[in-house]
């Protein structure tokens, strides 16, 4: 088996990171992550139009270019590798990814032409620690057709600018996925997140008015396979983050002199950068296995979606914060780069499953019994 | 091993100095008694330090009897200046009663103690982190004193210090640890300048002090020309053991925040149950740890903190971030999140909050096996100095400092 | 508070390092190793008739010194050290500390004399994880006014040999400890130990004819006394055997020469070894504020048992694990001693609670809820 | 990266030998032919090892598809080999065929493979282990050959190979790496003694290896006088992808007997809310790793395993520890216990139990980060050759060896 990223991948893996150290370097990066919007529009616009990254994985029917969860990982990775403050991951590895799976043809031919485009930005919200268990709530309105939903989702990523909210809510018919265009019933409220590359939103929904997209009670296996997808977008962007973070650990090891000596041949600091190689290795394994299976073996996607989500946003994590203790006291300056990525890093562990969560779900998965009393 | 002679000694030494701290405070009762005051009269009484000489704030006991009286006054209501002049209270006094002259010790022991004059400490450079001897902050002799200039960095209190510990080189011919010497510096002279130094905190704890033609009076170098090395050492090691003994109940602290954090979090159903021995692990390391630390500072018959308080330091660094980071996860969702970013500058004036943002102090902690020497350089004086490894192969301690590799 | 081992502890110390060095040296300790006894009859005695060891802590009135377990503990530090097989865990740390707490006189009367002159070789049984949840059984015997003992115990340390057995038997009226003298129902199967240098036996009880000391259903809290008494007698062993593996690894960290350097120039080996001094030293604290406790504040014992438990036996492991990784190959043959204290950590790291079980309990001491479910 | 025109040629390759493959078994069915027989023809078929040179064993295919056709063949029911000739297999194949002369590739492939002769490694001694290139074996030329004195150690499968890897010191006036020399021994040469190394698991599975004036023919010298280092390092480079390339699919070895454990002990009620998160942890660390192992092995264009090997072996140690101390916690009491320390010589002609005794397994496993190449040697070999750190500073390499200080 090889599921490494074939040279198609590798090829728009060249033309992706040329755009964004282009266009996305660090001086941009905090540009805008000091901003509510977090980007530059123009990029944006460039990245679906030029680049046609927003519509990688969206099937050609709705102007996207139908390629597999292995390229968009490729763009993630790239993405996570310079830290990119985009809406992307709301709008395409969440709500793109949502409508994919969710199979809806009147709302995948509303909505996905517009995300390729790169006119709509999205997000896909929910209250409490899981989407599957998401507090929100919807209800028919009788008297449009359509629902209300209701509720208060405390952390959406990219919440804050999107104008497309997928809301992932319950029903008295089970679990439901709703399209929010406009602003009537909606309060949006801007968060200070711990990594300022990634917009955060509180989002409160007062019988807000909505469309159902699939239907009610339906839609669970479909929403499961698109957040497995999104953890594994995660994974890629987190391998990305922490191979960057090892190249800048050993050009500085490289560069630094202590002692009379370059720093990187103290064993001290040449062993704890082995040990990095080897957490960005099993990282990388384990996000182009997952990608890989996503776009061949559909069956294998939740082993490999909590596998990976378990192991990479660990290395990530590891790596991004032994880069700082490598560096000494100039990695802990608001000027050096390295704190952007342990933000980075510690937020997206927490995000859509913890370690310890995807280490559960995998347990589950494989028949491991847990220890009860 | 502690010499049974030593140990009653220090017996009829503790009961000794209970008495005198009471009839202190019966004289000086804290809640009618100005703070300054109050210091001032316990630095006369000699039980500011009662370790050092008679005149010097102390009454010449054991070391080990210092944190007895602390607590005592603690105990009694007194103001806490530990963290508010930490540099000086923690490190500077007791190098400049172990290498002052009268001079010195007379003007500036007594200030530093009442806090009138808080210290700052001019030692890490671009240059010189972890190799700290390769600085190249240079003085040069000049009429009655010397000339400074150069770059430090990290220096905490630095905005509001009076006054700075300084190491400078004043020879470059000699070997990197030989040519080195220690000043007292006033903050307020020409051509100091500090500047904050933002971190990843969004606050500036740090400063960069820029030092441009400084003129520091001969009488302000501590010891001998050359011998700056050597004192520096009494400040470091006094360094470690403050940074590492910090804390001395049970469950306080770093580790408090944690079972508070996991209390809340299986309270609001995000904990997992591998949770519990996480904390638990940590609880019991982090105790162990204090153990060590109250083992340590009872060892009696000792003039001056040894290369085991790097014991402590270590553990207190590599803990501190362990257990912030525990913190974190067991916030779930909340741990994307952080307070502010608000660029501020802290003078420590307040004590410790009781209830920090754990994000933040997860990211502050990070600093922790950083800050007064990497957690390479204590494993490395672990080995080398407590337990008598061999060095490693050098090429920068017997060449002229100039002609040494920098980056 | 200071409660590090005082003056005369460590005159003690001396004297028994001086007794061990002599008669349980490496050689001694590998002679008995491969015997089922596992011990010199004669050091056995001498131990007791000459130093007094066996009777430290049992009180004066039955033939002991009365000392408290500040002074027992450095005799087992120093026993730790050497790893001298004899039974002294079994006839003193575990049957002598139950008897000496259960308080039964009578018994006391009977049995301590005995052990305290070396005459004597005792062993606590019990049946499953928890002495305090044993499914050993006893029930009161009509016709003599004793008890019946039955049930296996599967694992009993030092029960190869002990002629008395304290046997930990739950009743009708709730837990009891009964004594069986007598070979009548009794067969004694030896095992193969991991660590050779403490003899296990299985036991099996058939109507075996006992005594009962104290009041079967009343002893529980005294027995539970007894048993966090041993578990820091355990815990001095463990740091005796830890310090021991660092002297060893520094030692040939500063002998052993590769790549023109001695090995304990390198950061890898060095750092190793401050880790192993961080662990030892902590280690060291527990135990010694343990058995300090135990003498002097009792309502603390509970935590600083569990603390010592678990801190004390992973230390030890560790050390003696990096020992070996420190000594390379040679490390891994029978014949370096290295080995010797590898089995035996990882022997006695499962003996009276594992770590994760002391703080599991040390969680509910300090009344750290668990999570349900 | 791989060139898109090296992964389509791959693609074709895979296709062509799965149907060699399929041609061959047909001829020879693995029910009905003798396992010798069916091996030496394997071997002319050159689908011995499909990345040799023809009339070598092999078709001059990648490397990379060598692992899909030991697979096929192993489904086939075919024996494996690979434990009971695991040095000539594993290393001593591609050492001889990368540096043999057509004689030696001649001589010595075919048997090798088929099993007829058993190979074992004479590299370590007493005083090289990490340091090999450190080693004090000598070979004197005498007439056409050598004569070779010393002792070599960690010999696995000493005492039942007909033909041993030997690395010797042909000059000690040269540097250390400089001096050395490769040779194929014949194992029953007079003075080659074989004394069994008794280990801390009661086995002995490696041996000494006494050398004492054993001739050996300059036809059995492999490669030039000289280049004993650099040939070795094709052996090394070798061993470390066998060791870590071990078990290929999800849940083999010794994590399933982990999981195996972990139900026994949730069965019979000895487990702990704490473990199952301790067992996914190493799980997916084990997966990680074995995913990693065929991401290296599937690229394709590289006709020698690189350095990369080395995380391979690296984790595969680390983990195998981890992984059956975890089982030996999960026994409770009976860990206390071992099934037994009788002495025994292993051929490993068997192939690994599925159930061990986990408690021995823990025991064996505390080498796997000891041979062939401590854990510390492959993170400096990541860090230095894989991440281009540079070399601590060095003593022992450019001066003699005679002159390098050793223990």
């Amino acid at each position: 088996m090889t599921f490494t990223p074939g040279p198609e991948a590798e090829e728009l893996r060249a033309v992706v990171r040329g755009f964004l150290e282009k266009r996305s370097g660090e001086a941009e990066v905090r540009r805008w992550m000091d901003t509510d919007a977090g980007h530059d529009p123009a990029v944006w616009g460039q990245a679906a139009t030029e680049l046609g990254l927003q519509g990688l994985a969206i099937d050609e029917r709705w102007g996207g270019s139908g390629a597999s969860a292995v390229e968009l990982g490729v763009v993630f990775e790239e993405m996570g590798r310079v830290l990119y403050g985009g809406p992307f991951f709301g709008t395409v590895a969440l709500a793109a990814t949502t409508l994919s799976e969710l199979g809806d043809t009147a709302a995948q031919d509303r909505y996905l032409p517009g995300i390729a485009a790169g006119d709509t930005l999205a997000a896909l919200a929910w209250a409490g620690p899981d989407p599957m268990t998401s507090t929100l709530r919807a209800q028919p309105d009788g008297a449009t057709g359509g629902w209300r939903v209701s509720g208060r989702a405390e952390l959406v990523v990219d919440g804050g600018v999107a104008g497309l909210l997928l809301a992932v809510a319950d029903t008295p018919d089970g679990l439901g996925v709703f399209a929010v265009e406009t602003t009537d019933g909606l309060t949006r409220t801007t968060l200070t997140p711990l990594d300022l590359t990634r917009k955060l939103a509180a989002l409160d929904f007062a019988d807000a008015p909505a469309t159902s997209i699939g239907t009610p009670g339906a839609i669970t296996d479909r929403l499961r396979r698109a957040l497995d997808i999104a953890v594994l977008m995660l994974a890629c962007e987190q391998v990305g983050g922490a191979a960057r973070v090892l190249d800048m650990a050993v050009e500085y090891a490289n560069t630094r002199v202590q002692f009379g000596r370059k720093i990187g041949s103290f064993q001290a600091i040449k062993h704890r950068c082995a040990d990095m190689l080897v957490e960005v290795e099993s990282a990388r394994s384990c996000a182009y296995y997952g990608v890989w299976m996503a776009a061949h073996q559909p069956e294998e996607l939740p082993i490999a979606a909590s596998l990976a989500g378990s192991v990479c946003s660990e290395a990530y994590t590891r790596c991004a914060l032994e880069n700082i203790q490598l560096h000494g006291g100039i990695g802990f300056t608001w000027e050096h780069p390295a704190h952007l990525y342990a933000k980075r890093a510690r937020s997206s562990q927490l995000f859509l499953g913890s370690p310890v969560r995807h280490r559960t779900r995998l347990a589950e998965l494989l028949d491991i019994p847990e220890v009860v009393g | 091993m502690n010499d049974p002679g030593q140990i009653d000694q220090a017996r009829t030494d503790q009961a000794t100095v209970q008495k005198l701290v009471e009839e202190f405070l019966a004289e000086h009762p804290p809640p009618t008694t100005d703070d300054r005051t109050l210091r001032a009269a316990r630095f006369d009484a000699g039980l500011a330090f009662v370790h050092f000489d008679p005149g010097c704030g102390g009454l010449g006991l054991d070391r080990s009897l210092q944190p007895l009286v602390e607590r005592l006054f603690l105990d009694a209501g007194c103001a806490d200046w530990s963290a508010r002049n930490v540099i000086g209270l923690g490190m500077g006094a007791a190098t400049i009663h172990t290498h002052g002259t009268d001079e010195q010790r007379a003007k500036y022991l007594k200030p530093l103690f009442t806090g009138e004059e808080i210290w700052c400490q001019l030692f890490s450079e671009p240059g010189a982190g972890s190799d700290l001897a390769a600085l190249a902050t240079r003085a040069v002799p000049e009429g009655d004193g010397y000339i400074i200039n150069g770059q430090k960095i990290w220096t905490s209190l630095g905005h509001v210090a009076r006054r700075g510990l300084l190491v400078a080189r004043t020879d470059p011919d000699r070997p990197k640890h030989r040519g080195l010497s220690y000043f007292l510096l006033d903050m307020t002279s020409p051509g100091v300048e500090v500047r904050p130094l933002r971190q990843i905190t969004g606050q500036a704890e740090f400063n960069e002090v820029y030092l441009t033609d400084v003129f520091v009076p001969a009488t302000d170098r501590l010891g001998a020309i050359g011998d700056g090395w050597r004192i520096s050492m009494t400040t470091l090691m006094n360094e470690r053991v403050a940074i590492g003994g910090r804390g001395n109940r049970r469950g306080d602290g770093a580790i408090g925040h944690a079972v508070a954090s996991y209390r809340d979090a299986v309270h609001a159903g995000r904990a997992h149950p591998a949770d519990r021995d996480r904390l638990m692990r940590l609880w019991t390391t982090v105790e162990a740890a204090r153990l060590t630390n109250i083992r340590a500072a009872a060892q009696v018959g000792r003039p001056t903190p040894g290369p085991e308080g790097s014991i402590a330091k270590l553990q207190y660094a590599e803990l501190n971030k362990a257990v912030y980071e525990l913190c974190v996860d067991l916030l779930g969702d909340a741990g994307m999140l952080i307070d502010n970013y608000t660029f501020s500058q802290p003078d420590l004036s307040s004590a410790a909050s009781d209830a920090p943002d754990v994000r933040r102090a997860f990211l502050r902690s990070l600093a922790n096996s950083i800050a007064g020497g990497t957690s390479e350089i204590m494993r490395n004086i672990l080995g080398e100095r407590v337990l008598g490894l061999p060095g490693e192969p050098r090429n920068d301690r017997d060449r002229p400092w100039k002609d040494v590799p920098r980056s």
